[in-house]
């Protein structure tokens, strides 16, 4: 690897420092735009005590899900828990901790993360259990709760197109929390469906510019849906 | 008769206008963009992160980089826009949105909404419905009146974990239209054949009954 | 104008409103991206005692400094005066009230008064002048400055293209401040160079959402530039 | 014989590293980009918006709506990215550049930089500066060692208000390489010709002299 050229040759190089303990903060949105195969990755590198900040956890058997049946996640910082019955039942028994944060409050917070922004207020949870403990202030008449930034030792991302710079485009709803995760991580690594050369992709529809970007690979995925309804 | 979820659908999407940006959570709100006016143009955003959701997919169309926040595959319309989350509660935080309709467990005279956690019981988390309540100005709540084993939703005070405090001044259940003014619920509609009787009957929170209390119309 | 047409049919009614001593958040930087016509009709309206929020202020005679000229800017807060001598004349006469406030931090300003952030902290301009008289706090043992959110009465705004929804695509660096202020606007009136219908602009790649844009007007511009470099 | 700004901006360039992304200011700092060396990727950032700027444009290419953060017309290099003020910042105030490079009026022996203002007499705005030196882990300071009329501007205790308060570590003048450790200025290189006294005459802030301070080089 010399100059911009992100790419590695391996899940394993992609993963390369990530070590018991450490905080992984993971794009997607149910199961959409998930890393897929960096997730099993993590799987199959057995690493543990993971704190993991991701929108939900996947499913039983899928995305973050099966990190939680292998017992890998110490602590999650999530919005919903949803349907998933191992992330619930983990919870109740006390034996993962969570620590549920509003969904637009986790997306700001690792924007923040990324750019330098070490704390913010925000109306979002004023007077709710979330807010417990927190400094609160009176802004212009109104209750404000302040949120600190969250960082990653490193940041898991699903992309569709990036050039071997590192500039990712995500697809459709697919972008979700990827590019604020990606901004957030110590090492950044991302996974697309294709790498293309620098200059193919318009500088002005970059998602994720290559700065924030450590580690690129290409993969396959299952894209499995949640939800399959269908017009009629 | 107490309303159905399609009529509790048709009754909120009386409160539509037209060139709403509107948000619509899980269950009965979503129902809400199946009777949008003829005529009349509302786009609405999911908060995922797409500005513009259509109707579901075609098996053609069908994309799994394609869905709502209620995790359903979906199209966009003409117009639309998708970006990150951070974009998208950007927008709902900063009071973008003219009108979120979203469920609860309970709302009380104060205007506070539970919807989130039964301690010990279920925890569904959050998801963006502190940030919605927080970030708008015009929510509707729409929920059962009671809850499966009869108790009112519509409390003095809420019991659970709240979601949002003081944030909440209209309620569509499926016996009457409230709105919350002072600490207090006022009737404004009832649901058709429901007695004024059977709401006070059912209502916990402090509720002001005007003289005349109309039945609800659907157009 | 009907449902999601932001089209409007002249200058006038896209400043419809634009009173004597409101504040107008204003994209561009240096001469790029700056809405040429709008500030023009600004000058024609004659409003008076405005507060600007731009990066700069244009030049002498072009630009945000055709406002100067006039007189009609009571207030601006800005990054950057540089060679604009009407501004820094004005300014070190006192008879313009000047706020610098660092560019980033400017920027962070305007996209936390569209976003629903009040404040923020930024180690931007600790220990400055321009830290002066504001709280302070040690995060994670850094000092931060606590910065407030700006809105304005008006945003004006320059994109490329947009669809008549107020999709709105920025062209080149022409991007700069403009989707910033086209969120902090109360009102925001966006002129480009072309409209389109909707559905014409790719869904992943819009800038500025149409929900953001209340005005929309279609103008010729000089784009007159402040350094021409050129190569050998 | 003190440097050209044409040496100072060689002897910058020698701090690169391949695959750095660099902010260049204004002026001095600039010129780095004409020495970096052969081989070696770097990509520039200017904070308007573009990461991956490139030479002047031609007369064809010439675009108006294509400027770096000093205004100058400007191209862009395959792989770059254009994006709004607030993400530039976001990059810059999260610590994602490699390395600023930038001017300044006066630098003092606690790492505190002016180049803003002078009071009464001159405001130029800071522009992006505030943020750079606060965003930024490596900064070098590229400036005279002396002012037009012959004073120091490495001093105790900077006289001018502060851009950035304790954020700088290495000057770069025209007449030396100094590093900032402890509240004193090291003297590391001297450029070609000048002697250690000369230096330790037009120093006013205290210095650190070693046994040996090697000439500079270029390569």
């Amino acid at each position: 690897m010399a100059g911009f050229d992100k790419r590695v040759a391996s899940l394993e190089e992609a993963l390369d420092g990530l070590e018991d303990g450490m905080t992984v903060i993971a794009g997607g949105f149910g199961l959409c735009g998930i890393p897929e195969n960096l997730i099993q990755a993590i799987r199959d590198r057995g690493t543990r005590d993971l704190t993991v900040v991701s929108n939900n956890c996947g499913v039983d058997g899928f995305g973050l899900g099966v990190l939680l049946e292998d017992r890998q996640i110490r602590k999650i910082i999530a919005s919903y828990v949803g349907e998933n019955a191992m992330f619930e039942r983990q919870m109740l028994d006390g034996e993962l901790e969570v620590e549920l944060t509003p969904q637009g409050t986790l997306a700001e917070k690792m924007r923040a993360g990324g750019a330098g922004i070490p704390a913010f207020y925000t109306a979002t949870g004023y007077g709710t259990p979330i807010a417990e403990g927190k400094e609160t202030r009176v802004i212009d008449g109104r209750d404000y709760v302040l949120e600190h930034a969250i960082r990653g030792d490193f940041a898991i991302v699903k992309g569709w197109k990036a050039d071997w710079y590192g500039n990712v485009i995500y697809r459709h709803t697919a972008q979700n929390f990827n590019p604020l995760a990606a901004t957030a991580g110590r090492i950044t690594v991302v996974e697309v469906e294709e790498i293309v050369a620098p200059g193919e992709l318009p500088p002005s529809q970059i998602h994720t510019p290559g700065i924030y970007v450590d580690r690129l690979l290409c993969g396959t995925f299952e894209k499995r849906i949640e939800q399959r309804t269908l017009s009629a | 008769m107490a309303l159905t979820r399609e009529q509790m659908a048709r009754r909120v999407a009386l409160e539509l206008q037209d060139g709403f940006y509107v948000n619509l959570g899980i269950g009965i709100p979503t129902l809400v963009a199946n009777y949008i006016p003829d005529g009349m143009q509302v786009m609405l955003q999911s908060e995922n992160g797409l500005l513009g959701m259509g109707r579901f997919p075609t098996e053609d169309e069908l994309d799994a980089d394609m869905i709502n926040a209620g995790k359903q595959t979906v199209t966009a319309v003409p117009g639309a826009s998708i970006f990150s989350s951070a974009e998208s509660f950007a927008m709902i935080r900063g009071g973008h949105i003219d009108l979120t309709v979203l469920g609860a467990f309970e709302v009380d005279v104060q205007g506070n909404i539970a919807s989130w956690m039964v301690p010990g019981k279920l925890i569904k988390g959050m998801g963006g419905s502190m940030d919605l309540v927080a970030g708008a100005e015009n929510i509707i709540v729409t929920m059962t009146h009671c809850s499966k084993d009869g108790q009112s939703k519509l409390l003095p005070e809420c019991t659970l974990p709240l979601t949002g405090a003081g944030c909440i001044r209209r309620v569509l259940t499926d016996l009457a239209y409230l709105e919350i003014i002072d600490g207090a619920f006022h009737l404004k509609e009832r649901a058709p054949g429901v007695t004024v009787e059977e709401i006070a009957e059912k209502t916990a929170g402090k509720l002001v009954i005007p003289d005349h209390v109309p039945e609800m119309s659907f157009a």
